[in-house]
This record gives C-alpha cells, sequence and structure tokens, in this order.
C-alpha cells in the first residue's frame, strides 16, 4: 500500500514540474496571434449588417469584470461594451475581476492566455499600467483603460508611446470634486462631511483634491472624510456618529462609494435623526433609487451618470485600433464629462433609458456613429464632438423613438 | 482470541485509512479530468498551466510554512496583513532603490512573524485572537504608511519571470518538506501540537518551537509581498487582503486536520493550493460565475474535511 | 440483619483489550450493612466500584438491586436507581456553582415549565451541605475558587443527597484531611442506621478494620476472600491481598546488605515550592529512593522540583552536587528521565507512534547535526521496544491502541533509548495489570546492577518496602522520617510516620 | 462574591473611564448629551449580534457564519415587508433566521467537523444565497414606515427583551447549566448523562433568536441591507466577539448580559471618539487591534492571578485543618 502512494505522489509532481518548466521557458517567446477556436462561450455573434459586404474580421474582446453583482451600473457598463463588441461583429469574454492588483494582473495575464486580441479594463492603481504594457505588448494584445486617469506624467509619459495601448477615457474628477463642492456652497452648505471609496484609488484622490479645492473657493468647512465604507451598519454609524459629534453639519457629499444602497441608507439615517431636509446631500456616480429623494427634496445635486458612457466609449477606441481603423496614431485619450441632475425627472429617464436593460446605442447607431471601419469620418475630434454632443436627452430620444 | 480480531480490525481500519489519505489525490486527479473535458482541453494548455501555476504560486508558498502553525496546532490569520505590510515597507523603501525592495520585505516579515511568535510562545496567548489583532493593528499601519498606493520602478519586474517563481517555489517546497519530515524541528513541532506538556517533559524547547512557525511564516509572508509587488510594480491598501483564508482553504482542501500533532501531512498544503488553482482557473474557463464557484468552493471544503477528518484522535470535537 | 441482599452482583468479567480487569467476581451486600472492598493498585476495585456506579459497562455477568435486575446507563440513572458513588479524582465540574455541582443532571426538578428556580435551588444545596454537616460554603459561588477538600465535601453532599440505598466511597479519605475524614465516617454511620448500606472502597488495613462490618478482598482482578469483623487480622488480610510472601521473589530478592556508594548523583537542597517546605533529599549512585506519603502529601511535587518541571521558590536542585537543574530541556540532555503520575497526558503522547515517542528524546543524539536519519530511528524504536517486550503489531501503531501496561513499557523504552543515568518514578505501577508489574520490578533491579539510580515515589507500601534501599516519607510537605533497607522496614513504621 | 454595589463599581469603571478619556480628549465633542445618545443607541445592534454568538463563543465553538446569516434574514424581511407589511417582515425574518440556525447547528452535529471549518464553508455558501435572493438591486430596500424598530423607544424595548431572553437561556434554564458544562470539561458532562450532542444544536439554535432580531434591526436601522461576497460578512463577527471577551473578562463580577453591552459601549466610545478627535479613520484598525490585545493580555492574567490566589487559599486552608485537626 504505502509503496503504491510513494509512486503515485512522484510521477504527480514529476508531471507538474516538467509541464511547469516546459511552459514556463516557452511563454517567452510571444505567443501566436492566432484567434482562438474557442466556442463562442456568450451568445452567437450577432449577423453583421447586409448593408456592408465586408465586415471586420471576428476579434475576441477580454474584460475582467465583476460577474457576482446584480447592481444595476455594473451591469448596464458589460451590456454597453457587449453591444460596442457585437455591433463590431467581436466577442467578448469576461473573467471574474481581483479587488488586488497582483490578482488583477493575473486577471489580464489569464485573458491573454485565452487567445484575447484586445483588453479594457479599469486599473485598480496607475502604477500597474507599465506593468500591463509591457504584458500585452509581449503577447500582441491591445489594451485598453477606462473610468480612470494617468496622474503620474513618468507613467503617463510611457504609457503614451506604447503601440498597443489603444487608450480609453477618464472623467476630470477633479473638476467634479470641485463643481460639487461649489454646488454645495450655491444652496448654502457651511460644514460638510464626506464619505469616499478606499484611498490610493486615482479617482478617490482627485476627488479629495477636487472637493478640498471647491470647499476652499466656496468657505465651505470639510469636518471629516471617511474612506473605504462597505458595510450599511457601517454607514449608518459613520453618518450617525457625524450628526452627533457635528451637530453645526449642514451637508453630506459622497465622492464615492461601493456600498450597495448608500443615498438610501443616508436619507434614512437623516430622517431618524430628524434632519432630513435640513443637511443637504449631494452625491458623485448615478445611484437607482435617486429619483424618489429628488421628489421629496432631501437630496440635492448629483454628478453621475458617466458610468456606462465612458467604458462604451473606451471600448468604441479599442475596437477601432483592433479593426484597422485607429482613431488618431497614438493612444487617444477623450474626457468624458460628469452631467448633473437635479430634477427628479432627468433621474427617471436616466433609470429609464441608461441604466435600464438595453444598451444606450443600436448596432446600427454604433457601426455608423462611432465605427472608423464604417464611418471614415471618425477620429479623436469626431470622437470629442459626439462626447460633447452627449446628454440624457440625446440618449432618450434616441430610444424612446 | 481478541488479539486476532484486534488484527483483522486494524487491516481493515488500515485500507480505509489509506483510502482516506489519499482522497485528496484522487481528488485532485478527478477535478483535473472533469475540468479538461468540460473546457474541451484548453485547461492543460501550456498557456493555461501558467495561469493556474500563478494562482497557487503565492498560497503555495506560505502553505509550505503554514504546515508548522498548523503541526504545533495553531492558527495565524495576519498573514495577508503581513503581506500588505511588507509590501508596503518595500515599496517605500524601493524609492530609495529598487535594490532594497526585497531584503526590506523579507525584513519587514520577519519582524511582524516574531512579534506573533513572542505574543503566542512567551506571553501564552491565543493565537486565533492574538494573530486577529496583529491583522487589524497591521492593517491600520499599512494604511496609515501608504497612504495611496505606492509604485516601485518597474525593474523589479525582473524577479516575476517564470523561471525564478518557479525554482523558488520548488526549493521553498523542498526545504520546507525537508525541515518538516526529516528534521529534529519538524518531528519536535508535531510532539508540541499533540501534546506540549509531554513533549515539554521529553526535553523538548516548548517555547522555541511555538516561536519558529510564526517566523518562517512571516518570512514567507515578506517573500510573497516582495513578489506581489514583482507582479504589480504597485503596493495598495488592498495588498493581500483575505490572503490568510486563502492559505487556511488551501491547506483545508488538502485534508489537513486543524487538530495538529502526528496526523498532519506536509503534503496537504502543496496539494490543496494546487487542486484549488485547478479548481478556479477551470470554473472561470467554464464561463461559471463568481456566485456559482464561491458556492462549488465552499461547498466542496465542507465535504473535504468531512471525509478527511480523524475523528478518533479528538475527545471533543469543539 | 434480612436475609434477602439489598444488592448482588454475579460473574462479573471486565477487560480493556487483553487485560483482564475482573475476572468471575461476585459480591453480596446486605442493608444496614458497611461492606469494604479491599485489594492492591490495580487488583481492580476501582473497575468494580465503576461499573456498579454506571460510569462502565461490564464485559460479562450480572447485577440486582432489592432482587431487580440493575443496569445503569450513566451515573445520573444510577443515582436515580439508589446507587451514588464518591470517585477518587476530582468530581466536580469547573466554572459552574456549587450548586450547579450538587444538582448536576439533575436540575429538572427545580424547573417549573422550562424555568430554573435558582432560588429554590440554592435553598436544596445549603440543605444538602448542612445534612452532612458543612455550613461554610455558599451555594452561589463559582467552585473554582473553592480548595480541594471543600469541593470533595459537595461530592459528599451530593450523593448522599439522593439518599442512595447503596454508598460507594472510592478511596476519597486519602483526598480529605482529619475534619473531613470524620464527616465521612458520621455519614456512613448515618446510612447504616438508616437501613441502607456502605461499600468503603480503600487500601488502608487499618482504615477498614476500624470501620467496616465486613470485608471482600480482591487480587488481581478476582475474588480471594469474604471476612466477618470477628475474623480481621491485618496479616491474614494482607497476604490474601498480595498473595505472595512480602520476600517472594515478586520484589527484590536481596536484603540491601551490600549498601550504598556515597556519591550524590541528585541532591535538593532546602527546596520549598507549593507545599513543600524546606525539603532535602539527597540520591546517592546506584540507590533506589522511595518516597512514600499521603496521595497529597507533596512527594509528586517534590519529584517534579527534582526533574526541574516546577521552579523551586527557594532552595535548588544540583546534579552531582554542582551544576543546577534549570528546567526540564537541562535535566533530559544530562540524562535525567522523569515518568509522570498521569502518564497519558505528561509522559506519552497517545496519539502518535511508538516509535515517535520512543525516539522523542534522542532526536539530536542520532544526528546532532543536520537531518535526523530515518533508519536510525527506526533502529533505536525497534531495539528498545523489543527489549521492554511492548506487545504491539509494529512500531507505527498508534499508542492509543496499547494496554496501560505496554504504554509504561514504551514511557521507559524512551528514556532507557536515551541512556539516562538517573529515573525519578512517580508511582510507575499505577492501573498496570500484575503480570507487567512484576515485569517492571524486574527491569528495576537489573537497572540497579548497571548503577542507575532512582526515585521511586509511590503510594503503595508493600512495593516502596520492596523495592527500595532507603525510603523516605513526606507529611504535608515535610520529611518526617527515613528508614534503611538494611535495618529491615515494616509497614506500621512507615504508617505511623505517614499519617 | 464581594456586596452588589462593590459589583457596580468595577462593572462601570472601564467604560467610564475611557468615555472620561474622551471627554477630557475633545471637551466640546463629548460633553453634549447627543453624543453619549448615540454612542448607546450603536451599541444595541452590536450587542444582540453579540448575543447571537455568546452561547457558541463561551462554550469554545466558533461560528462564522453570524453575518452572512443575518443578511439573509434581512433580506428576506425586506422582501417580505414590500409585500405583507411589518407583520410579514417579523415572521419571514425570524423564520429564516431560526432556520439557518438549526441548519448550521443540525450540520455541526452530524458532520462532526470542527465549528471553524464548516462555519468557513457555510459564510461562503450563505453569502452567495443572500446576493440570490437579494436578485436585482443586490440590495433590499426598506419602506422607512415599517422601520420604526430601529427608533427609540423601540429600540430599547427590543433591547431590553433580547437582554432578558439571553439572561434566561444563560442562568435560567436546564439548557444554561448544561452548555456551561459541556463547555468545561465535555467527557465528564457525558458521563453524567448529558445529552452533548443536542445540547451543541442548542448553542446555535437559541442564537437564532438573536439573529433574527439583529437582521430586524439593521434592516430598519439603515433602511437597507447589501450582500457581501468572499468572507467580507465575516468581519462583521470579530466586533461583538470582542464585547463578549470584555464580559468574560469581567465575569467574576458582572454578569455576562450586561457585561456584552458594557464591552460594546466602551468599543464605540472609542470609535466615536477616533472620529470626533479627528483621528483618521485609518486608525480605527491600529486601535481596534491594540484594544483587543491589552484585552487578551487582561484575561490571560487574570486566570493566572485567581489561579495563584486559589492556590494560597488551599494551602491556608490546609494548615488551618492541622492546627486545630
Amino acid at each position: 500500500m504505502k509503496k503504491f502512494r510513494k509512486i503515485l505522489s512522484i510521477v504527480l509532481c514529476v508531471f507538474m514540474v516538467a509541464g511547469l518548466a516546459a511552459c514556463g521557458g516557452e511563454s517567452a517567446a510571444p505567443a501566436s496571434q492566432a484567434p482562438a477556436q474557442t466556442d463562442t462561450t456568450s451568445q452567437q455573434a450577432v449577423p453583421a449588417d447586409t448593408q456592408k459586404a465586408e465586415t471586420p474580421d471576428h476579434f475576441v474582446l477580454g474584460m475582467p469584470w465583476i460577474t457576482n453583482s446584480t447592481d444595476p451600473t455594473t451591469n448596464s457598463i458589460g451590456l454597453n461594451i457587449k453591444a460596442a463588441v457585437e455591433a463590431a461583429g467581436g466577442e467578448v469574454v469576461i473573467t471574474d475581476m481581483e479587488m488586488t492588483p497582483d490578482g488583477q494582473i493575473n486577471n489580464i495575464s489569464e485573458l491573454i492566455s485565452r487567445g484575447v486580441d484586445a483588453i479594457v479594463f479599469m486599473p485598480l492603481a496607475e502604477t500597474m499600467l507599465p506593468t500591463v504594457d509591457a504584458m500585452c505588448s509581449e503577447a500582441g494584445v491591445y489594451w485598453g483603460s477606462m473610468l480612470r486617469r494617468i496622474t503620474d506624467d513618468s507613467i503617463r509619459e510611457q504609457i503614451m508611446k506604447s503601440e498597443y495601448y489603444a487608450g480609453g477615457c477618464y472623467e476630470d474628477d477633479e473638476l467634479c470634486g470641485e463643481n460639487i463642492m461649489k454646488k454645495m456652497g450655491e444652496i448654502g452648505v457651511t460644514n460638510v462631511a464626506c464619505i469616499n471609496i478606499t484611498k490610493g484609488d486615482t479617482s478617490s484622490d482627485l476627488r479629495d483634491a477636487g472637493a478640498a479645492k471647491g470647499a476652499a473657493e466656496a468657505g465651505i468647512n470639510i469636518v471629516g472624510t471617511t474612506y473605504g465604507i462597505l458595510d450599511p451598519t457601517d454607514m449608518t454609524k459613520t453618518i450617525e456618529s457625524y450628526l452627533a459629534a457635528y451637530p453645526e453639519l449642514d451637508g453630506i457629499v459622497v465622492l464615492g462609494t461601493y456600498c450597495g444602497g448608500a443615498l438610501a441608507i443616508i436619507e434614512k439615517a437623516l430622517e431618524d435623526n430628524g434632519k432630513a431636509g435640513q443637511v443637504k446631500v449631494g452625491r458623485i456616480d448615478f445611484e437607482p433609487t435617486m429619483e424618489e429623494y429628488f421628489e421629496n427634496g432631501t437630496f440635492n445635486i448629483c454628478y453621475g451618470v458617466q458610468m456606462p458612457y465612458d467604458p462604451f466609449m473606451s471600448t468604441i477606441i479599442l475596437i477601432n485600433k483592433v479593426i484597422g481603423t485607429p482613431v488618431s496614431d497614438g493612444p487617444a485619450i477623450v474626457v468624458t464629462p460628469y452631467i448633473p441632475l437635479t430634477t427628479a425627472q432627468e433621474a427617471k429617464d436616466v433609470t429609464q433609458y441608461i441604466y435600464g436593460d438595453t444598451p444606450m446605442y443600436n448596432s446600427e447607431e454604433i457601426r455608423a456613429e462611432f465605427l472608423g471601419f464604417y464611418n471614415p469620418a471618425v477620429n479623436k475630434t469626431y470622437l470629442e464632438d459626439m462626447v460633447a454632443k452627449y446628454s440624457v436627452e440625446d440618449i432618450v430620444a434616441r430610444r424612446s423613438k | 482470541m481478541n488479539e486476532k480480531a484486534a488484527r483483522v480490525n486494524v487491516k481493515r481500519e488500515e485500507t480505509k485509512e489509506f483510502l482516506i489519505r489519499n482522497f485528496v489525490y484522487i481528488g485532485l486527479v478527478l477535478v483535473l479530468i472533469l475540468f479538461e473535458i468540460m473546457t474541451k482541453g484548453r485547461l492543460l494548455q501550456k498557456r493555461n498551466l501558467m495561469n493556474i501555476f500563478n494562482n497557487f504560486f503565492l498560497i503555495g508558498l506560505s502553505a509550505s510554512a503554514f504546515t508548522f502553525i498548523i503541526a504545533i496546532s495553531e492558527l495565524d490569520l495576519s498573514t495577508g496583513a503581513i503581506v500588505g505590510i511588507s509590501a508596503a515597507l518595500g515599496a517605500l523603501a524601493g524609492k530609495t532603490s529598487v535594490a532594497l525592495v526585497v531584503p526590506v520585505c523579507i525584513l519587514t516579515g520577519l519582524v511582524a512573524g516574531s512579534l506573533n511568535g513572542f505574543m503566542i510562545a512567551k506571553m501564552k496567548m491565543a493565537s486565533f485572537i492574538a494573530t486577529l489583532a496583529t491583522s487589524y493593528v497591521l492593517k491600520g499601519l499599512t494604511t496609515y504608511l501608504l497612504d495611496g498606493s505606492v509604485g516601485v520602478d518597474i525593474s523589479i519586474r525582473v524577479f516575476d519571470q517564470n523561471w525564478i517563481k518557479i525554482t523558488t517555489l520548488i526549493a521553498a517546497v523542498i526545504i520546507f518538506y525537508f525541515l518538516f519530515e526529516h528534521c529534529v524541528i519538524g518531528k519536535q513541532s508535531r510532539a508540541v501540537g499533540a501534546s506540549a506538556e509531554a513533549a515539554r517533559q521529553s526535553g523538548v524547547h516548548v517555547e522555541f518551537i511555538r516561536f519558529m512557525p510564526y517566523l518562517m511564516i512571516g518570512l514567507m509572508c515578506g517573500i510573497v509581498g516582495a513578489f506581489s509587488l514583482a507582479r504589480s510594480c504597485t503596493a495598495t491598501t488592498s495588498t493581500g487582503s483575505g490572503f490568510e483564508f486563502d492559505i487556511l482553504l488551501a491547506v483545508l482542501f488538502g485534508g489537513m486536520p486543524l487538530t495538529g500533532g502526528w496526523s498532519v501531512k506536509y503534503r496537504s498544503a502543496i496539494l490543496g493550493s494546487v487542486t484549488m488553482a485547478v479548481l478556479k482557473s477551470g470554473m472561470s474557463l467554464c464561463g461559471i460565475t463568481g456566485t456559482a464557484q464561491q458556492i462549488v468552493r465552499g461547498a466542496l471544503l465542507i465535504i473535504i474535511v468531512a471525509i478527511t477528518f480523524d475523528r478518533k484522535v479528538v475527545a471533543a470535537i469543539k | 440483619m434480612s436475609p434477602k441482599a439489598l444488592f448482588r452482583a454475579e460473574h462479573i468479567y471486565k477487560n480493556f483489550g487483553v487485560v483482564q480487569a475482573l475476572k468471575d467476581f461476585e459480591i453480596e451486600i446486605y442493608p444496614g450493612e458497611i461492606r469494604g472492598l479491599i485489594g492492591e493498585n490495580g487488583s481492580g476495585k476501582s473497575t468494580f466500584s465503576a461499573i456498579a456506579s454506571g460510569t462502565l459497562k461490564a464485559s460479562e455477568g450480572a447485577m440486582f438491586l432489592e432482587d431487580e435486575p440493575y443496569i445503569p446507563h450513566g451515573t445520573v440513572d444510577a443515582m436515580d436507581k439508589g446507587i451514588s458513588m464518591v470517585v477518587q479524582e476530582q468530581g466536580t465540574i469547573a466554572g459552574i456553582t456549587v450548586a450547579a455541582n450538587v444538582f448536576f443532571g439533575k436540575e429538572a426538578q427545580f424547573a417549573k415549565h422550562g424555568f430554573m428556580d435558582i432560588r429554590k435551588m440554592n435553598e436544596e444545596t445549603k440543605n444538602a451541605l448542612e445534612a452532612i454537616g458543612v455550613t461554610g460554603i455558599a451555594p452561589q459561588t463559582l467552585i473554582d475558587t473553592l480548595s480541594f477538600e471543600d469541593r470533595k465535601l459537595i461530592e459528599l453532599a451530593r450523593s448522599m443527597y439522593a439518599k442512595p440505598k447503596l454508598w460507594i466511597i472510592d478511596e476519597t479519605t486519602t483526598a480529605l484531611s482529619i475534619s473531613g475524614r470524620e464527616i465521612l465516617y458520621a455519614l456512613m454511620e448515618r446510612q447504616k442506621a438508616a437501613g441502607g448500606s456502605v461499600l468503603f472502597i480503600s487500601h488502608d488495613i487499618d482504615e477498614i478494620m476500624d470501620k467496616c462490618d465486613s470485608l471482600t478482598i480482591l487480587r488481581d482482578g478476582t475474588l480471594t476472600a469474604n471476612l466477618k469483623k470477628n475474623e480481621f487480622d491485618p496479616d491474614r488480610i494482607r497476604s490474601l491481598m498480595i498473595g505472595r510472601e512480602l520476600s517472594g521473589n515478586y520484589y527484590r530478592s536481596d536484603s540491601g546488605e551490600k549498601g550504598i556508594s556515597d556519591e550524590v548523583v541528585l541532591e535538593a537542597r532546602n527546596v520549598s515550592a507549593g507545599l513543600l517546605k524546606n525539603v532535602s533529599v539527597q540520591l546517592h549512585r546506584g540507590e533506589i529512593l522511595g518516597i512514600g506519603g499521603l496521595s497529597d502529601c507533596g512527594m509528586h511535587e517534590l519529584g517534579k522540583v527534582m526533574f526541574g518541571s516546577i521552579k523551586p521558590e527557594n532552595g535548588q536542585v544540583l546534579k552531582d552536587g554542582k551544576d543546577i537543574v534549570k528546567d526540564t530541556r537541562w535535566a533530559v540532555k544530562n540524562r535525567i528521565a522523569y515518568l509522570s503520575k498521569n502518564r497519558d497526558q505528561e509522559s506519552l503522547m497517545p496519539i502518535c507512534s511508538i516509535k515517535d515517542n520512543i525516539t522523542l528524546p534522542s532526536l539530536k543524539d542520532l544526528t546532532p547535526v543536520g537531518p535526523v536519519s530515518l533508519r536510525k530511528q527506526k533502529e533505536l524504536a525497534k531495539t528498545w521496544s523489543e527489549k521492554m517486550d511492548v506487545k504491539a503489531p509494529s512500531i507505527d501503531v498508534f499508542c492509543t491502541t496499547l494496554s496501560g501496561g505496554n504504554k509504561q513499557k514504551v514511557v521507559l523504552a524512551k528514556w532507557l533509548g536515551k541512556k539516562s543515568t538517573i529515573l525519578i518514578l512517580d508511582c510507575p505501577t499505577r492501573g498496570i495489570d500484575v503480570g507487567t508489574k512484576a515485569n517492571i520490578y524486574q527491569l528495576i533491579e537489573d537497572l540497579k546492577e548497571q548503577g542507575i539510580s532512582m526515585i521511586l515515589i509511590s503510594e503503595e507500601l508493600p512495593e516502596l518496602i520492596g523495592m527500595s534501599d532507603r525510603i523516605i516519607l513526606l507529611k504535608n510537605g515535610e520529611v518526617t522520617g527515613t528508614f534503611l533497607r538494611s535495618e529491615g522496614i515494616t509497614e506500621e513504621k512507615l504508617i505511623h510516620k505517614m499519617i | 462574591m464581594s456586596k452588589l454595589p462593590v459589583r457596580i463599581l468595577k462593572t462601570l469603571i472601564l467604560p467610564v473611564g475611557v468615555y472620561l478619556v474622551f471627554l477630557v480628549i475633545s471637551f466640546k465633542r463629548f460633553s453634549n448629551f447627543d453624543m453619549l445618545y448615540t454612542i448607546i443607541v450603536q451599541s444595541i445592534v452590536p450587542t444582540i449580534y453579540a448575543y447571537a454568538i455568546g452561547y457558541n463563543i463561551m462554550s469554545g465553538v466558533f461560528d462564522f457564519t453570524i453575518g452572512s446569516r443575518i443578511i439573509i434574514s434581512g433580506v428576506v424581511g425586506g422582501i417580505a415587508a414590500a409585500r405583507f407589511g411589518f407583520v410579514g417582515m417579523f415572521i419571514a425574518a425570524m423564520a429564516s433566521a431560526y432556520l439557518l440556525a438549526a441548519l448550521t447547528g443540525g450540520l455541526y452535529r452530524l458532520l462532526r467537523i470542527p465549528a471553524l471549518v464548516l462555519t468557513i464553508g457555510l459564510t461562503m455558501i450563505y453569502e452567495m444565497l443572500g446576493k440570490i435572493i437579494a436578485g436585482s438591486f443586490g440590495f433590499i430596500r426598506l419602506d422607512s414606515k415599517y422601520g420604526f424598530l430601529s427608533k427609540s423607544p423601540y429600540i430599547f424595548i427590543v433591547l431590553i427583551v433580547c437582554a432578558v431572553v439571553f439572561y434566561i437561556f444563560l442562568d435560567r434554564t436546564k439548557f444554561s447549566f448544561h452548555f456551561r458544562a459541556v463547555a468545561s470539561n465535555e467527557v465528564v458532562a457525558k458521563n453524567a448523562g448529558i445529552n452533548v450532542d443536542a445540547v451543541k444544536f442548542k448553542t446555535f439554535f437559541y442564537g437564532g433568536f438573536f439573529a433574527g432580531v439583529g437582521a430586524l434591526l439593521t434592516l430598519s436601522q439603515s433602511g437597507a441591507i447589501g450582500f457581501q461576497s468572499n468572507l467580507a460578512s465575516v468581519s462583521s463577527v470579530f466586533k461583538p466577539m470582542m464585547g463578549i471577551l470584555l464580559a468574560m473578562v469581567m465575569q467574576s463580577f458582572c454578569n455576562q448580559t450586561i457585561g456584552i453591552f458594557i464591552g460594546q459601549f466602551t468599543l464605540n466610545t472609542i470609535f466615536f471618539g477616533l472620529i470626533a478627535v479627528g483621528m483618521p479613520d485609518t486608525f480605527q484598525n491600529v486601535v481596534v487591534g491594540l484594544f483587543l490585545l491589552v484585552l487578551m493580555f487582561i484575561s490571560e492574567n487574570s486566570n493566572k492571578i485567581r489561579a495563584r490566589r486559589n492556590l494560597m487559599k488551599a494551602a491556608k486552608s490546609h494548615a488551618e485543618q492541622i492546627v486545630d485537626g
């Protein structure tokens, strides 16, 4: 009995080491570009539009994303990216996004090994971008970033020189932080408490800086900022501790959070402590139940709706590069706007048309207005005009006919 | 009369024992075959083997040292935090010169490990609570030190080459195997785990033996911190988060009993990490959503431990 | 006395693995009788009392209570049926109050539809304690804060409260002080007067002769005789207990005429620790130094102090007159060995194999530097387990499967494998069958020839007398007497110094 | 047992002491009654979480699933509230809490594996169960008219009811004697005829009541309950556990039912103090960690001190016997 087990363990070890060593050495050579003959794990590619005779050749776009979430924002991003890729005759492969930097690098190397032609992702920290660029260039895979700006000049320089980096969109978080703080000043807020995502996330730091600048100009005193709240009970506890510690508080600004139902929790806490309406509330990033609070006047200003648009536009830039009609010679960086929402009606439209279960643009619109392959006029400046024209009304008009 | 009956009974016991002990081998082979079929051969493709390796590389490194912690029937919930603080200090040191990164990571790991070791060996505190407290303290320090995320010069990626990682893992596995199975410290650790008083009265330096495992796991977490820096050139507050449960799950998947003492098998650590990595890669290749993956992992954990747990050793199962 | 027996047990057999603890034992106890039960350690007295009180199940045989078949499953069930017992070791449960201990397992009587009436329970506890003449203990205190003796009195109150038909007392007197013992004797008398009966288990002949109406004698698990009070005679009882003449080949045959070398190998100089107060003891080369006394006279602590397991508050322990014994690690390295009284917690690792147990202290000796060769380990374990003739299928079997005697042989193999020159043996033959006991005595004699010096701590006077060159007696932490083998030692001389 | 006033004094030293420290540091913040009131209210929910795992921790059985179980009960309660109003919510939350507690306890009894391992596996499953039930929004919103449970005076009534129920099961029923006996010495308890497996099942089952109430309170207090994943819900076990540890340290002079609340109050005072003092919340973890270490140190030594005191008392009483013997 014992001897048999000894042999089995040795055989297993030898097999494992040999396998790893073989591929260890091999992986240094550039991987073959041939698209994997994977059977399509997601739906069948949409049949190409009959007007144009030929279509761009088939490509696979990989994306690390949150697969176990039912949050409408997350779903609408996935929906819109899939629409863009399938409109161009491509296919999307999604893998479960890891929350640590080295985990995300593993995501990217896994997608490369599954033979994707392009990868779009939201970088957790800009300092990992050189690593991503090195891996993708080595594997001949185009990649694009979304939702995050590169603040460090040395990294930006290096990345902009890469020919595999297609570019991507970001919002001017700093400006948005400044604007929302000024808006709060306009509606008479003097002492404000802030909630933000974990320190170290580029947007989080930029929104902090913008908020501080806006507060200084508007003469608002920021009593404190709490970072990285995930749990509803912690959110309630933080709000109530601010209310108790600072009776003079008259404003709460959520610069960003991953806590589900954050606005509902804050409104409830204000209501329980009899401060609903007196304490003004502002929020960056959209939340589906927002219109109700707009109606009863307890919620005042939202800078958001960039969520599905930025990822959609970043994917468009990447697709154009993959199908051979890049929007600019080097990486194309497009700044997408935060759209201010102040009325319940706007919030209702956003929930129905932008965060609904239909993508913002249908296949024809995408091909006609966004893909250089079909519309040669598409380039960086053209896209920037599209961004300027983008508004809630525009989407409502397109979808409601 | 009962002499013969006893021997027959021992024979039946031994075959049952053989099946249980090799349940994990059989389990791994089954998982490999199952997912090879379901992913139509993509699982064992050369490229994907590399992904599987990346998944279990960091966990495997620490799991081999974690065997000693389980052998002295203690626990360590601060491994994730030690990886975080090592990466943080390594990155900060990297600002002055990249050559400093790895030594600083290893040094931080050793210091944090000896802090744990001192509390548990000298101050005789319960390891579950003491390491939990250390993880809180270290996480707080990491967030304070980093104040965001700190980048490291790209030249650190030289450590991220596959052949370096493979040789490091094999070296670590062999060294700890040698220490655990063939050296005095391995035997004495299992003796302390089985019964500290009996070991003390047999001349074992119990305090030293309860201190060393924490030093070893500290060292390995420092090295993991260094490799995680090499991999992503970034140290953030989320580096190493959840790592302590990954290691615990890996060793439990390998059928490691939590009761320590002589029923601890060295191979459980490595086999467990490999099985988990294969499972993860296989399931994501089949496009199984994150939800289903977590449910499968939870259910499998309970089944494996229910089968391999050696009930006759422990009078009271807490 | 009415002819109908209150309690009858017939053809009782009980074996643990290969060891025959009870062989065809039978006993009849009549109402209003204090029946003694005497026998050496390992003769099966505690095994029978465990069976009668429901802690253990007999392998074969039947028991009858007032002619009804009596099959208890658990101590609480036995109590309800009328048989309660006071155990030798610690019977109370830590972490709960005195009241909870007295009514342990029987809380239902105070529960009114689910809720406990704590006040009534405390009151009943007070009555129970007063019934046995104890007033100083408050029912709601946590039991951990009480002394060992108070906890034993609580056990007495618990068993008496159930108004048992048959009350079993298993060697409890050793744990009680004089006043505690008076309480116990008074209770026995009261139980007898109330028409109940008492089974009084002890190995102290004088106590039995004084208190009991009749006596059953056990040797190696078999009934040797039943005596009436008028037939009581100490020498006759002892010979029936031991079966062999004292000076038979069971113990050492020589009478110590060779004398002992005056080189002191291990010495405790005015050591005090816990109970021990200013004790000085010297062990000479090749000598067997016996240490005797009541079970809580401090002799066990003395053994641990000399091994370095307990740090003395003042005074010191010296090896060869010069180096101080710092701790157990230093002691083992310098070839001092210690066999603990509770072997399975302190000297042996039951959930490990025989090989690992034997080789543990000698790992560094096998290969001082680098890896320990498996072959050498196997060799060491094999030679010594064969020398000790440990009966087991292989040396890789876990020690949990071994009998008491075999476990002790493994521990001895461990220390002899380490080539220890000084052996501290604390009750080495406790709970071991008579056959193995004889081997151990023979081994001790052989080791003495080889010049190994030994300290023999034992609660069995015959063992001390039979094996030691010199005997030191302790009482409440102080040395009260020393006897030389060459001058001939009798139990009377020893007992006089012990109590 | 020292007399009642002395015991009350000893109990209050820690909470009042810590409050005074922060009063000194930031007088303006801590002097208004509002702060004290908020700390008290904020200590109620963690106390009820602590009651839910109290029996387990005291008998050395560790249960990771409490966080995920409360989320499921909250989500189920939220959904029921939308359709059947307050009564529906109450029944749904309590029923699901008892069901999950029975399931966890039953599996523990059936599989007989260490609770630590079983509950890690179960937490992973329960977390995802919570997410699947939570469905579209990933979190459940509660209509505020059903959320009155978390407003005073109701929340204080709920606290008192829970404290009484906890105290009864802790000290006043057969179960309380059996579960303490099993906690201190399982083997002796088994010999005395106690059905040890049933007792262990009950420690989980009776905890279910408080898990249900905890879920209701969290749902009404925050107005929403969101799901968590990959063992994030485990962290909600650690803070209540510290309250229990503190209660066990004060065991000799204060009943655990009150001790747990005192523990939570002290912890919250430290949290609120840190926010008021303006220390970045990154330091909260460090302070919680250090507080836990100090707590461990005290509980470790207090056992040693008490043990040494017993030894001395035993030796003394022995000596007395001889004198009057």
